[in-house]
């Protein structure tokens, strides 16, 4: 029994955005009598965190506590729109979008404050903890909670705002393909180790480390939940996923999970990464896309590594053991 | 919209298959007839109530109930190769649900249980409506794997030497089946006396392959007649091509798996 | 608004759905629950090319449990569509149900709606379709040759055309011939990725329920809920304020969702029969029907200098995009957009083809356009690597982009990062760099 | 066509349903009862999403005839709710973000409940195999892992003091 190991790497960029711009995303915020506040939007949460990033956005930018912010999503009756989540684009438009609404529903609260204070506006600030108060004053100050209910119930006025985020569109030139495609770029850099057993072409993925630079992270569990679970599915298609394994013929198409292969939890290596975060100049607090990338760069780090194994030069993906096994055989027939 | 038929004994069951005929699906665990088979049938006849589920041993051989399940197997059968090989079966849930009759129904590749039956030279034994029949496992193949009956019953004596089961997959657990060999070889005075080899994923149901059981009876196991065996295994299988793998790569695996087993055995 | 310190972005907060999908709570399309449910199961084609004959669904509709039978007839709007038609994206080539034609063994050609989901297959399987069999294309090299069989008339050639007549998508930048020329190295090579399903464990579905003053309100699990509201209004020529869709809690994406194939047809038979009609894509469906990622080649030919500068890079991509266009074209001008990767190279010349064959059609799938010349690159940076001589660190950092670079489709670089995130693999990997390598910044002036 | 009146012990209540044809026990607690924690991801088997518990051993719904199930008790992750008998494992889930589209979640739950139940002391390796019928296409399966891992040691913890 013949293993071999070999160390691969890549480095890739990947566009913030759908892809020449145009898609807005819109976003309502407004104060219930208690002081809670509801974000009010139609985009689509895949299960990523957009909710929980969402309600972040909106307390930091509203200076309220996480628990009182409500991100009521999902119904085209009552959110406004979103062109959808795709594209690494909803943290970077939906989260634009809500910082807009937020900030003008933090203007409109800090108003009535000022008036029920008697104060000027200009010299209010947040506690985050559900108060408003004089800037170094932290005596005068009142509820968020009262604040909104002077709102409604004295003063007959709103707490509330809107938010939009376009990217205008900028189309391709079609002779130069000039444009401006994305909002920002995001980066990773992964190093797999793999070991290739030659008689079966059987390849186990080692490790996976990674560094990723994706802008001020809103949450890093979630980036990091991004990067293990693309790690995983970028193994998959390195060296099993196809719906065509004899492409382009369409015979032998999979129709269940267990003809579709992708790896187990046995086949799951241990993922490091370490996290960089170089503000964009234009996403939510700084932030870029990470949900689409994190798949891409484990994918050549990994043939890359089973080039460097065997001293072959394997070019296509899935990685099978056979397509292994074939360019095992092709190169002894070279050698000889 | 199919029937659902509970028979409450093997006799009734038998019964039942020889009315209704190739009408009716036969469900026990239901992991593989659920998918292809009871859907389109007609009748559907469930077997799980009948008890057909004990491990009896006696005198070193197995007399396994066909509604044991691979649970049961890894469980209460200390024989490696058998545990082995209903580990490799689904995972867990399906593990509870399989059961060893209808492994050795199971559409290739799968009938990794079966592979290691052969390996044993069991003999199965049907309730039909003329009362109970047996055959061996390999004829039971060779003869196109047509039941007449309810398979109630699994014999197997002995290992008669050393038994090793390994499987070829695309990934570590619940891994479709590239392909699995059981090799059971009893070494005398320095030779092989006697060599039973069985491949799945090899065939259009599992197979015994004599070819390679002659390629060794008589010499030393080794080097040189690992090879031949491997050889001759590799050009009288006929494997096909699935999403899975190519026959290309599955006649080269069962060499090269076939070459591992045979070394395993050969260190001890 | 000045941020000074960020409180709560930046914190590792709980995720807001744990809560629920820990306990089996959480609320997907299918938990809704709503009386006098229908099932719809389609009837699809069984051939990868065929004209179409006959329809016949007389014994579907008289099957036990139906309600309803759909084909192309009862289409109250548009035969064809695309998804992007809203934003200029055309024209639209792809049947809602097949008339005609079928492009593809899976096409949807009948919907049957019945009681149960059992009864709505049985009947689909009675549809009687009668059709003759058309020269089937599959592949990339196949669809193009000459004299190839035409799968759809708006493509004669069987690829799609771009603005102002192109045959591809594509970017011109320097002169790669001359740069080619003056190269120390060639390095050329041709790359492969097959089609890849995005397989989220929740398939395609939705429900669609009449609410009264001739609204429908759909519950689905797409990616876009304007945007399936929109494609559905316009396919079935209805007002958008008829349409009300609920989702946002979707059981995994990747892409796969956003087909906008299932709320069109189900829309219209709870329009047609007046009750709640759920559609829900079988596994087999999800996995054979549904988009998959399609197949790329990417061809690479680098003009590499010694010192490891590429100087030229010319890229000819093909994208399978199946029998139909959905977003390929998106994809194709995406994939533009990302060539040649994260370095800045002087003479850059693209062309991004989507090509018809008679396979399921393709769509968006993680990284739309980018993976595969993602995976081309990287493994062909190792061939030039090997083939100059150089480390593979060294020639990425020395060609990564720097901030303010002028990249191929003429934007400047920003928000750069490239060899920072090189240069902490490389500690993370043990990787040990010279110093010159190791003082790297995407703020330097670009080598050479 | 004959029917026949099954009765079942479901999370602790007695059923009885009429059934007559093909009827899976994933149909019966997802549409008849209204168990919707019971996922189809396939109904072939394959995802692990309508696993439940029947008669105390794991198996999976979706290719379970309801008939098979006549008289059995059946535990689904309603049923664990009830009897909080896997609070520790949940909190251990939440802390290690161990879903995100939660889809496979409950299936997942119940199958880590039927391992610690019949392995209050699995190691990792005992843990990854018992995974291994339960498909998740997000998380890539560590943060998984590691919640049965933090749930392992917080029970063998508490049994040490």
């Amino acid at each position: 029994m013949s293993k071999l190991r070999g160390t691969g790497f890549a480095a890739v960029n990947y566009p913030t955005g759908m892809h020449l711009g145009g898609d807005p995303t819109q976003s309502l915020v407004h104060a219930t009598t208690s002081g809670n506040f509801v974000v009010t939007m139609s985009s689509v949460d895949l299960g990523q965190g957009l909710k929980t990033i969402l309600a972040q956005i909106a307390a930091e930018t509203l200076g309220v506590p996480l628990d009182t912010v409500i991100v009521d999503t999902g119904d085209t009756d009552t959110g406004p729109h979103c062109t959808g989540t795709f594209a690494s684009r909803t943290t970077h438009r939906a989260g634009n979008a809500v910082i807009m609404a937020a900030a003008e529903a933090r203007k409109a609260m800090l108003e009535v404050a000022a008036e029920k204070l008697e104060v000027s506006v200009e010299d209010l600030e947040t506690d985050g903890r559900g108060n408003i108060h004089v800037a170094g004053v932290e005596e005068k100050a009142i509820s968020v909670a009262e604040t909104a209910g002077a709102a409604h119930f004295e003063l007959g006025k709103t707490i509330s705002g809107r938010g939009i985020f376009l990217k205008t569109p900028s189309p391709m030139d079609p002779d130069t393909g000039e444009s401006d495609p994305d909002s920002t770029q995001a980066h990773a850099c992964t190093v797999a180790e793999v070991e290739v057993d030659t008689e079966t072409g059987t390849v186990d993925v080692l490790s996976i480390k990674s560094a990723y630079e994706v802008g001020q992270q809103v949450n890093p569990a979630l980036v990091k939940g991004q990067i293990v679970g693309g790690a995983w599915m970028g193994i998959g298609h390195a060296l099993q996923e196809t719906t065509a394994p004899y492409y382009p013929s369409i015979d032998h198409t999979p129709g269940d999970f267990q003809s579709y292969l992708m790896p187990g939890a046995a086949d799951m290596p241990q993922v490091e990464c370490e996290v960089l975060e170089i503000p964009s100049r234009n996403g939510p607090f700084g932030a870029k896309g990470v949900g689409e990338m994190v798949t891409n760069s484990p994918i050549p780090a990994i043939v890359n590594a089973i080039n460097n194994a065997l001293g072959v030069r394997i070019k296509q993906i899935p990685v099978t053991p056979e397509v292994i096994l074939r360019a095992l055989d092709e190169k002894a027939t070279q050698v000889t | 919209m199919a029937e659902y038929l509970q028979p409450g004994s093997v006799e009734e069951a038998a019964g039942m298959i020889a009315s209704h005929g190739s009408s009716l699906a036969i469900v026990a665990g239901g992991t593989s007839a659920m998918r292809y088979s009871a859907p389109q049938a007609e009748q559907v006849m469930g077997v799980r109530g009948l008890g057909m589920n004990k491990i009896e041993r006696s005198s070193g051989g197995l007399s396994l109930g066909a509604g044991v399940t691979m649970s049961q197997i890894r469980e209460s059968l200390p024989i490696p190769a058998l545990q082995d090989a209903a580990r490799g079966v689904g995972g867990p849930a399906v593990q509870n649900m399989a059961t060893i009759g209808g492994n050795i129904f199971a559409r290739q590749p799968y009938g990794d249980v079966a592979v290691v039956l052969l390996a044993l030279d069991a003999t199965v034994t049907f309730s039909t409506a003329n009362g109970e029949r047996s055959q061996k496992l390999v004829e039971f193949y060779d003869a196109g794997a047509q039941a007449d009956g309810l398979l109630t019953r699994i014999d197997c004596a002995a290992p008669g030497g050393e038994l090793v089961y390994l499987k070829c997959g695309r990934r570590r657990f619940n891994s479709p089946t590239v392909v699995a060999v059981a090799a059971c070889i009893g070494i005398d005075n320095g030779k092989v006396g006697n060599a039973c080899i069985a491949f799945g994923g090899a065939g259009k149901h599992p197979m015994r392959c004599v070819a390679a059981e002659q390629a060794l009876i008589g010499k030393a196991l080794g080097d040189a007649s690992i090879k031949a065996a491997a050889q001759q295994a590799a050009g009288a299988c006929s494997p096909g091509t699935d999403s899975v793998a190519t026959e290309w790569y599955r006649r080269r695996m069962i060499a090269t798996y076939l070459t591992r087993a045979l070394q395993q055995i050969a260190a001890g | 608004m000045a941020i000074k310190d960020l409180k709560i972005v930046g914190q590792p907060v709980r995720l807001r759905d744990l809560d629920t999908h820990v306990t089996g709570e959480t609320v997907y399309y299918e938990d809704v629950r709503v009386p006098r449910l229908l099932h719809l199961k389609m009837h699809r084609s069984t051939y990868s090319h065929a004209k179409i004959l006959n329809i016949d669904t007389a014994e579907a509709k008289s099957s036990p449990g139906v309600v309803c039978v759909l084909t192309h007839e009862d289409l109250p709007g548009k035969k064809k569509f695309n998804a992007l038609a809203g934003v200029g994206v055309g024209p639209e080539d792809e049947s809602v149900l097949a008339f005609e034609k079928v492009r593809w063994k899976g096409e949807s050609v009948v919907a049957v709606i019945a009681e149960t989901p059992a009864q709505a297959e049985a009947a689909a399987a009675k549809v009687k379709v009668d059709y003759e069999e058309l020269p089937v294309v599959l592949g990339i090299d196949e669809a193009l040759k000459d004299g190839a069989p035409v799968i759809t008339a708006h493509w004669p050639n069987n690829h799609y055309i771009f603005p102002e007549n192109h045959r591809a998508a594509q970017v011109r930048f320097g002169d790669v011939e001359k740069a080619f020329a003056e190269a120390d190295h060639i390095v050329e090579d041709s790359y492969e990725t097959q089609p890849i399903e995005q397989a989220p464990i929740e398939t395609n579905g939705c429900i669609a329920v009449p609410v009264g003053e001739n609204r429908i309100t759909v519950y689905s699990n797409t990616q876009g809920l304007q945007f399936s509201l929109d494609t559905t209004a316009g396919i079935l020529d209805i007002p958008t304020s008829k349409l009300r869709f609920i989702g946002g809690t979707v059981g995994g994406g990747f892409g796969g969702k956003v087909d906008m194939q299932v709320e069109p047809i189900t829309t219209l038979a709870a329009m047609r029969t007046g009750r709640p009609v759920k559609f829900k894509y079988t596994r087999e469906e999800e996995m054979r029907v549904s988009s998959s990622r399609s197949a790329w080649r990417v061809v690479i030919k680098d003009g590499v200098m010694n010192d490891g500068r590429i100087i030229a890079r010319k890229i000819t991509t093909y994208q399978d995009s199946g029998a139909y266009l959905r977003f390929s074209s998106y994809g194709g001008m995406k994939h533009c957009g990302h060539m040649p990767g994260p370095y800045t190279i002087p003479n850059v010349w693209i062309d991004s083809i989507v090509v018809f064959t008679n396979r399921a059609p393709s769509n968006a799938m993680r990284g739309f356009g980018v993976m595969a010349g993602s995976f081309a690159l990287e493994v062909q940076m190792d061939t030039i690597a090997e083939t100059i001589g150089m480390d593979p660190w060294e020639l990425r950092l020395i060609n990564a982009y720097r901030e303010g670079d002028m990249k191929s489709h003429q934007k400047e670089v920003e928000d750069a990062g490239m060899v920072e995130t090189i240069l902490t693999a490389a500690k993370l990997a043990g990787k040990q760099l010279p110093e010159a390598f190791q003082n790297m910044s995407s703020f330097d002036q670009k080598a050479g | 066509m004959a029917s026949k009146i099954v009765s079942l012990k479901v999370n602790g209540k007695i059923e009885e349903l009429v059934v007559s044809a093909l009827m899976t026990l994933q149909d019966v607690l997802r549409d008849t009862l209204d168990y919707t924690s019971v996922k189809e991801g396939c109904r072939q088997g394959g995802c692990g999403s309508c696993s439940v518990i029947v008669d105390g051993e794991l198996r999976l719904s979706c290719l379970t005839p309801i008939q098979e199930v006549d008289g059995s008790e059946v535990t689904t992750l309603e049923g664990l709710n009830q009897s909080n008998s896997i609070t520790a494992l949940q909190n251990q889930f939440v802390e290690k973000y161990a879903a995100q589209c939660g889809f496979c979640t409950p299936g997942m739950m119940v199958a880590i409940k039927a391992l610690l139940d019949s392995n209050p002391n699995p190691d990792r390796e005992e843990i990854v195999e018992a995974l291994a019928g339960n498909i998740c296409r997000c998380t890539g399966y560590l943060p998984i892992i590691e919640a049965v891992e933090s749930v392992v040691a917080e029970m063998s913890g508490a049994s040490g003091e």
